[in-house]
């Protein structure tokens, strides 16, 4: 079946704005918009830029902006959406290229919540104990892929890419949540900072956008509530 | 897509009603310090500004604040009783509760509104 | 040209390579180039775990795990190595654990283990739970785990760099020249150090679990720098791929009970592999289902079979293989709790790769002759642990056993080698023209049908049963898009993050290293793992008890040499399941 | 892109202060509006209003209203402002000043008013 696809044109090489360019895909059933991406770009424009890698939704390489919604393209059928496809850039983020954003401040954001075990004693020779029900609790905070689509939807951060931003702060979560974990207090000078979790205010669009559908948000609140629990 | 679910447009709303108000706030101080002008620098002021219209912006203030406040409980359940997950439902349930509330305000001040 | 100084470069980002960052980091100066964000490695898509005789869930013992791998790789395997694998991995388990990969627990609130194929106690007698696993996850979570340590650890990334030559003189690896995708500018990195941990190449099948990324740069690498290249006839193909995409899943699905059935809704494993039935070894597994297949078992007379895993209750499912779930859901729109899955055979590891020894050195002769300052480890290496299959489970366990390993080793000798030489002209010039001249192609050729058609033939002519035919007409067919591939062209004439440069680069490479696949499968006369030939159907240990190594000569010609297996314990046997 | 560190204003005292003045301002506004609106005729009329707020009691209650929601407002007005001056530090002091300014004086305006009134 035949079907068009908008796409996000911009290589400041070669015009200064950026524009829309369509192109008509036959698609074959099952065919996700990673695989027409791929097909245009083989058959009928070489010169389109995207980002692809694990094609599964594990690597999070190919956030973009799919019909207004920000998703991974190569888990978006393409039977399941409607009209005319309009393909984008991660919005928020400064593009590179086409669909490719620039993602090297997000990454910094992820460094600078520590995202990595603090823990208050040293290890054994066997492993730490930590029970399946302590275990649980970083369950909707560790599956975390990276992908952006969070972040990148978020209005506190469009206004303010200095906001550490959904995801990072999910990352952060992740550890603070961990029983393994003794780090609270050598993460507050970022957490507590003009950028960190008081940016954050309960919009929900980072849930609406993640992909793997976990909640940024309430991962923030907890790390609010742990600050609250530390301060009081 | 982002702009325009229940998420979005509580916080949206939540911050416009929130400036307005305070708005409004700086307002109220400056007209009610006319009690210290005595009875008459205050009733100057209150006939300059009690009229059909100010009513109307009064109304929509209740309806503001009503709103500012009942969002305010939202967003302190989602903050302290972790039900983030149904922030959507909660949502329908506040614009549901000002809703009422502010047609009760309405409806109230009707008869005020008609006999002046 | 940029140039860059450290004295440990490590190219790619993947477990093997992260490790090996973050243990040399702890005293040397480390910078990591990663042609994708270190996240996006192909690691993160490991599922079902990694394996280590903890026996925290059942009498386990590293000599099982030994006996096992030797087994699973049919003997093909060097016994030093996989001695050291099976024993370095229960420390390396509890390091990772403390390094915070968030591992599933057991009751007693020990790392969680779970049943895989070819998992077994009592040297081979029953099955026992060796894989240590995060849900479903575990590879996502160690690839995670480690890329936050070495951010701890000070390392240097560069991301979004692509490798397109190694710097080797006079027998010893200065350097590098890379490609930053963003810019279009070539860097030249020196380096006392270079370790390769670019993962494997499955990308050049049809049908493969593999990511866009798995094109096997550095194969290509080493043997245009006439290094060469071990037992590239041994590739795995994971029996369970999603149809008709190949994505992967896992043997956990297996592992925690599902069971496979052909056409006639028989458990058709019971023909094959009598005791050990779904949890037979991969190789074993996925012959039986392409005989299925070739017979006209499959699904409705397809290309597919049907993994089920519906009696384990939904419960089971979602608490232990939720990806799976999500997966099957997304890709195939199936609910796994209600319905059966549809499975092919799918190019999944490659168990040959880049000679080294224990201390993953580049063997330049592939025996002894270290190449100086050059480094190996993970899939793209060949120790060799796996033999003619690996076994479930040991790859990412090879991947962080051998990348810290080599992390380790680096470190030492960097303190011992001395400064770092001087940039050298002439082969970053070479690197440089090479590229340019790439990037001016404007022949008539389509990269896109050259690859299109290797995909395709190695999926026919080199999959999991092979004929002396098939594998003479793949050289034939290989040379020819070689051939062809001078005449490509491409339109894209822009610097900025050329991805149809890249895409030329990778097609290049996987040229390069098909060739040495299907010679050395064409030169194997035997079945042995993997390599399954119908016109020789017996292993044979009297010829073919040595790893192949394939060189490339300077007039572009592939030689092969041998050499022999080590052998410590166990002495060869037939393998039955 | 540069991730500030060390706390700034808008830390967890002030979100806590705003979650706390929210909650008192619900009663607080209830009473007020009531008072002033419902148990009186709708007219707002002086003698009402002035013999009421000459009270020591309600003198008490309005500086207390008077100050939570001028903390709750003007904390609010600053939150918003917070969330696009991040990367302009000089803007961000000046308006700070104005809203502090704007605050006080407001505050101060509404204290002369309440504290010395006599009916």
């Amino acid at each position: 079946m035949e079907r068009q696809f908008k796409i996000y044109r911009f290589n400041p090489e070669a015009a200064p704005a950026a524009s829309f360019q369509t192109y008509t895909v036959d698609i074959q059933h099952a065919w996700t918009v990673l695989d027409a991406l791929n097909a245009i770009k083989w058959d009928q424009d070489g010169s389109l830029s995207f980002r692809r890698s694990c094609r599964h939704g594990i690597c999070g390489s190919c956030a973009m902006k799919i019909n207004g919604k920000n998703g991974l393209a190569c888990e978006v059928q393409v039977e399941s959406l409607k009209g005319v496809i309009t393909v984008e850039p991660l919005p928020g983020f400064k593009v590179i290229r086409d669909l490719v954003t620039d993602m090297d401040g997000f990454f910094s954001h992820l460094e600078a919540v520590k995202p990595w075990l603090i823990a208050g004693t040293p290890p054994t020779d066997k492993e730490r104990v930590q029970s399946p029900e302590d275990r649980k609790l970083i369950d909707g905070l560790y599956e975390c892929i990276l992908c952006g689509a969070c972040t990148s939807a978020c209005p506190s951060y469009w206004v303010n890419d200095d906001f550490l931003g959904p995801a990072a702060l999910l990352k952060a979560a992740r550890y603070v949540m961990d029983t393994r974990d003794d780090g609270l207090t050598d993460r507050l000078d970022v957490l507590d900072s003009r950028n960190g979790i008081w940016r954050c205010h309960t919009i929900f669009n980072c849930v609406e956008a993640c992909p793997k559908s976990l909640n940024p948000t309430e991962a923030i609140v907890k790390l609010r509530q742990k600050l609250a629990a530390l301060r009081i | 897509m982002y702009r325009w679910h229940p998420g979005y447009l509580a916080w949206l709303l939540n911050r416009v009603t929130g400036l307005a108000v305070t708005l409004y706030l700086g307002v109220h101080i400056w007209v009610i310090h006319h009690l210290s002008q005595g009875r008459q620098g205050f009733d100057r002021v209150m006939h300059f500004i009690q009229s059909p219209v100010t009513m109307v912006f009064e109304l929509l203030l209740i309806g503001a604040v009503l709103y500012h406040g009942i969002n305010g409980v939202r967003i302190m359940l989602v903050e302290f009783a972790g039900v983030s997950r149904h922030q959507k439902v909660i949502f329908v349930g506040v614009l549901a509760f000002t809703g009422i509330l502010f047609l009760s305000a309405v409806v109230a001040a009707i008869p005020h509104l008609v006999s002046h | 040209m940029e140039h860059h100084r450290h004295d440990v470069v490590v190219v790619g980002a993947g477990i093997a390579g992260l490790y090996a960052a973050m243990k040399a980091g702890e005293s040397a100066d480390v910078g990591v180039l990663s042609k994708v964000y270190p996240t996006r490695s192909h690691s993160g898509a490991a599922q079902g775990g990694c394996a280590a005789a903890l026996g925290n869930e059942g009498n386990d013992s590293w000599e099982f795990h030994f006996y096992d791998t030797v087994r699973g790789g049919d003997f093909l395997g060097d016994q030093d190595a996989q001695e050291l694998l099976v024993k370095e991995a229960i420390p390396v388990m509890y390091e990772m654990e403390h390094l915070g990969v968030p591992f599933s627990r057991t009751a007693e609130g020990k790392i969680a283990q779970r049943p895989f194929g070819g998992h077994f106690a009592d040297f081979g007698k029953t099955a026992v739970k060796r894989a240590c696993y995060a849900a479903d996850r575990s590879g996502h979570a160690q690839l995670h785990c480690l890329y936050e340590q070495s951010l701890k650890q000070g390392v240097r990334f560069y991301n979004e760099f692509f490798v397109i030559s190694l710097i080797i003189e006079d027998g010893t690896c200065r350097g590098l020249v890379a490609l930053e995708i963003r810019t279009g500018v070539l860097h030249a990195f020196w380096a006392r150090a270079v370790m390769l941990a670019t993962g494997g190449y499955a990308r050049a099948w049809r049908v493969t679990s593999n990511s866009h990324a798995n094109t096997g740069d550095g194969l290509a690498l080493v043997a245009a720098a006439g290094v060469p290249l071990e037992d590239m006839e041994f590739v795995q193909f994971h029996p369970t791929g999603l149809y008709p995409h190949g994505i992967l899943i896992s043997e956990a699905a297996r592992g925690e009970g599902g069971y496979l059935f052909n056409n006639d809704g028989m458990r058709f494993m019971e023909k094959y592999a009598k005791s050990k039935m779904e949890l037979a070894p991969r190789d074993v597994v996925s012959r039986a289902e392409q005989t299925e297949i070739d017979e006209g078992r499959g699904i409705d007379g397809g290309e597919y079979l049907h993994l089920d895993l519906t009696h384990l209750g939904e419960k089971t499912i979602l608490e232990r293989l939720p990806q799976i779930h999500e997966l099957v859901v997304k890709f195939a729109g199936i609910d796994c709790t209600k319905k059966p899955i549809p499975t092919q055979p799918t190019a999944h590891y490659s168990m040959g790769g880049i000679p080294t020894d224990l201390d993953t050195r580049v063997l330049r002769d592939g025996k002894k002759q270290a190449v100086e300052g050059l480094f190996a480890s993970g899939e793209c290496a060949c120790v060799s642990n796996h033999g003619a299959n690996r076994l479930g489970t040991n790859s990412t366990l090879e991947a962080a056993v051998f990348g810290r390993r080599g992390g380790m080793v680096m470190a030492r000798f960097v303190k011992e080698a001395g400064p770092i030489l001087p940039g050298a002209e002439r082969p970053t010039r070479e690197a440089e023209e090479g590229f340019e001249h790439l990037c001016a192609s404007s022949g008539p050729e389509s990269a896109k049908r050259i690859r299109a058609e290797l995909q395709a033939s190695m999926t026919d002519n080199v999959g999991i049963f092979r004929t002396a035919a098939k594998l003479q007409k793949q050289v034939a067919l290989i040379r020819d898009l070689k051939a062809r591939f001078e005449n490509v062209g491409i339109s894209d004439r822009s610097r900025r993050f050329n991805t149809e440069i890249t895409e030329l680069i990778e097609l290049k490479y996987m040229l390069d290293f098909s060739e040495v696949i299907a010679v050395s499968a064409l030169a194997r006369e035997e079945s042995r793992g993997a390599h399954s030939r119908n016109d020789y159907p017996k292993r044979d240990d009297n010829q073919w008890l040595r790893h192949t190594l394939a060189f490339r000569e300077a007039d572009g010609s592939l030689r092969l040499d041998y050499k022999p297996v080590v052998i410590t314990r166990f002495q060869p046997e037939e393998r039955k399941y | 892109m540069t991730v500030e560190r060390g706390r700034g204003s808008g830390g967890f005292w002030w979100w806590m202060m705003q979650r706390v003045t929210g909650i008192l301002l619900f009663p607080v506004l209830m009473v007020h509006y009531v008072v002033t609106h419902l148990h009186t005729s709708h007219y707002v009329e002086y003698d009402k209003i002035a013999a009421r707020v000459a009270t020591p009691a309600w003198k008490f209650l309005n500086i207390l209203f008077l100050t939570i929601v001028l903390l709750h407002g003007l904390y609010g007005v600053w939150n918003v402002l917070l969330d696009y001056l991040s990367k302009r530090p000089v803007l961000r002091a000046v308006l700070y000043s104005i809203v502090v300014t704007i605050g006080l004086a407001l505050y101060v305006l509404g204290l002369v008013t309440i504290v010395p009134f006599s009916a």
